[in-house]
């Protein structure tokens, strides 16, 4: 395969491919079940009961409880799927992303007010690699 | 006969919606987005469209794992807006086109299209958002919308090539149809975005500025762009510009930019905004 | 490398499968119907397919009118036999090839074609009929099968046209596939029938054995037929016959018929079997 | 438009097309609905009842309520979903076809076992109508 040519190659970035696809389908599916407003109660009230009605792994289980976005996504989480349980929680989309960055929201805030987070450097994890190389030997 | 009158781009970032249901269009942070698609404002109230096709992807919404078509098309009388974990925005039902929808997908099946004919879909912030910044606050939408849904959201997407292609389909069909009606094709999503991982925040200005320019001085380039570019360049949900290849497919090789609007950051995105004409149209009715 | 190693043209008639199941098969009414098939299912067990690709329609069973997918792949594991009214039928789960099932989903969305993905789907017996007539009533089915189905129940279904690149498309993912697996490509439906209004029991024999005749001898001719020449021909069910040109352009340009079998009828429908082998593929192994 | 062109020409035939899937949207909900034992006793039970939930007009509920079959149809039907109706009363299609002709399920089998119904003369109502033409001027 040609260099930087897959999507695998891109730092910080979890495509939804059809192995996520497969590895968060009930993941995705819990957090779909959030769009109606008498489950996000039921959610809110108990979230380890609510969870027990789908079938996650326990990776996927302590992301949802603990809260950790970027587990999710890391587990299978699809972001669209992922902002109903934010939107339930009371986040927006940028406070999803500033968390999955580990950046607080005011850095985070800061970083897309000056233009947002350059390409440069970002775009492959081989590029990463070399230029790492090129500066310890 | 009907006619294509206007493509137009537009980025369909949910916070933008929010900021709006909010009233929180003159703070500080998002006045000068709203400044800036007043002129596109503007040109939709000269352009006074009989209909609108709106290109977006749906988010999670009303699809989902279950089934995930690449492209579906909503054949309804009428489209709600839907619950996306805050409540159904405050905004008007989408009144649909049921005649023009089911013309529009028989022509597209028959054509070589592989729809999928949606008759009950309730829209997101993907429908509804470029259709507050061109017309603000109204009690009803001023003409009917016919939605074209895309997958954007599970890899893969189609083909630039391929939306540029059904753009063109969509411009025979409308050509073809027997109403007079002056329809504006509205390519939604986009422009660079990132907003999950630890590269969330990505924004490539000179590359979407780029992407501004060719669609109209160099469209077909555009659809040789393969989609791993989009998403290395632009951030993984920087993949939603196909659907703009959509609305530019659908309008004569040679247009004419009537106006263009750039602007980061709204929320995690780069906000884009472009108003393109036929220049044979233009020539015609100036 | 996988190759294509026959394409199977079969009814899916529902009452072959009731008879079946009901160990009707000697019945006077049923014995012709099940003989017919007899030297299919020996060539199908001298071929011994890794892996089926079966093209067939939904009858308003896995689909709702919410949703019309033009044509859609299934993903999953597993397919369970859907209840049709009468309950599931008494055959085995359908097992899925999930890795080959996304690659092809892939290969052919990169290549145009707009599928819908399926990550659930029931299946009816549309799907299950055939897998019947080639396996009869084993404890599992003998390998993996990959649903393709094709939108005929509401018009307009894609075109023969289109049904034909479809299969070159699927020949292209086949070929293209890493591992060795000897694909057969199953085409079902037809062949004439109509089964509501007044004109019930329509059958077009000489229309279907032309038909048959020209898979062979004249493939691109029979892309051309108009989708309203098979209602009004054949009736109006029969135009489940554009899912046989699936199967025939997934094969090579010269083809072998291995054997044929045509009769009238089962309940409503004539039906009809082909077994067709690539002449290369044929040369080679004899 | 061609003489013969168009499908709305073809004699006895409903084809199933965009003006059918408006009229019979709910009529078709109705019938998939029957897919699940439960609903079927329940049904089967009351019909009338149990018709009350779908927004149905009245000439096809009357349709339903009487097992009209060819009814249905014309009321925008689609065949593979009112099966599901016909197989909750115990009908086949071949007995549902039959009844929609008009003929004895006897008579219809006789029909199909004998070779079907001919294609002759069954193409095209303007063609029928030309024939009738000539045979009465
Ligand atoms: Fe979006
Ligand atoms: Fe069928």
């Amino acid at each position: 395969m040609k260099k930087y040519e897959h999507y695998t190659d891109i730092p910080g970035t979890y495509l939804f491919d059809k192995n996520a696809c497969a590895r968060g389908y009930h993941l995705n599916m819990f957090c779909m079940s959030l769009m109606k407003e008498e489950n996000r109660r039921r959610f809110l009230a108990n979230d380890a009961a609510y969870l027990e009605e789908y079938p996650l792994t326990d990776s996927q289980r302590h992301a949802v409880l603990d809260r950790n976005w970027l587990r999710m996504i890391q587990e299978g989480g699809n972001i669209y799927y992922v902002s109903k349980l934010g939107a339930t929680c009371g986040l927006s989309f940028e406070e999803m992303a500033a968390a999955m960055t580990g950046m607080t929201k005011e850095n985070y805030r800061k970083m897309m007010l000056s233009g947002g987070r350059s390409v440069e450097g970002n775009r492959s994890k081989i590029e990463q690699l070399e230029l790492a190389g090129k500066g310890s030997h | 006969m009907a006619q294509i009158v206007a493509g137009i781009g537009c980025s369909h970032v949910p916070a933008i919606g929010v900021a709006l249901d909010l009233g929180k269009t003159q703070d500080e942070y998002w006045k000068d987005v709203f400044k800036g698609f007043e002129r596109t404002k503007e040109l939709i109230a000269e352009i006074k469209p009989d209909l609108i096709i709106e290109i977006y992807n749906d988010h999670g919404t009303a699809f989902s794992l279950k089934s995930i078509p690449t492209f579906s098309l909503g054949v309804a009388a009428e489209f709600k807006p839907a619950d996306e974990g805050w409540g159904p925005r405050p905004v008007p039902v989408v009144k649909g086109d049921p005649d023009f929808a089911w013309y529009l997908a028989e022509s597209l099946i028959l054509n070589e299209f592989d729809m999928t004919i949606m008759n009950e879909i309730e829209v997101d912030h993907g429908l509804t958002v470029p259709l507050s910044l061109l017309f603000g606050q109204p009690k009803e939408w001023p003409c009917p919308v016919i939605p074209i849904c895309v997958n954007v959201v599970t890899y893969p997407s189609p083909t630039g090539k391929r939306c540029f292609a059904l753009g063109r389909a969509i411009r025979k069909a409308v050509q073809e149809y027997k109403k007079d009606l002056r329809v504006v094709v509205l390519g939604t999503g986009g422009m660079s975005h990132q907003i999950h991982g630890e590269r969330c925040g990505l924004i490539n200005r000179s590359w979407d500025e780029s992407f501004l320019d060719r669609l109209s001085s160099d469209p077909q380039g555009l659809t040789e762009i393969p989609l791993v570019e989009y998403v290395r360049e632009t951030g993984a949900e920087g993949i939603e510009m196909v659907m703009w290849l959509i609305m530019r497919g659908a309008l004569d090789e040679d247009v004419e930019e009537a106006y263009r609007f750039y602007h980061v950051p709204a929320s995690n995105t780069a906000v884009g905004n472009i108003v393109l004409t036929n220049r044979s149209q233009t020539k015609v009715t100036t």
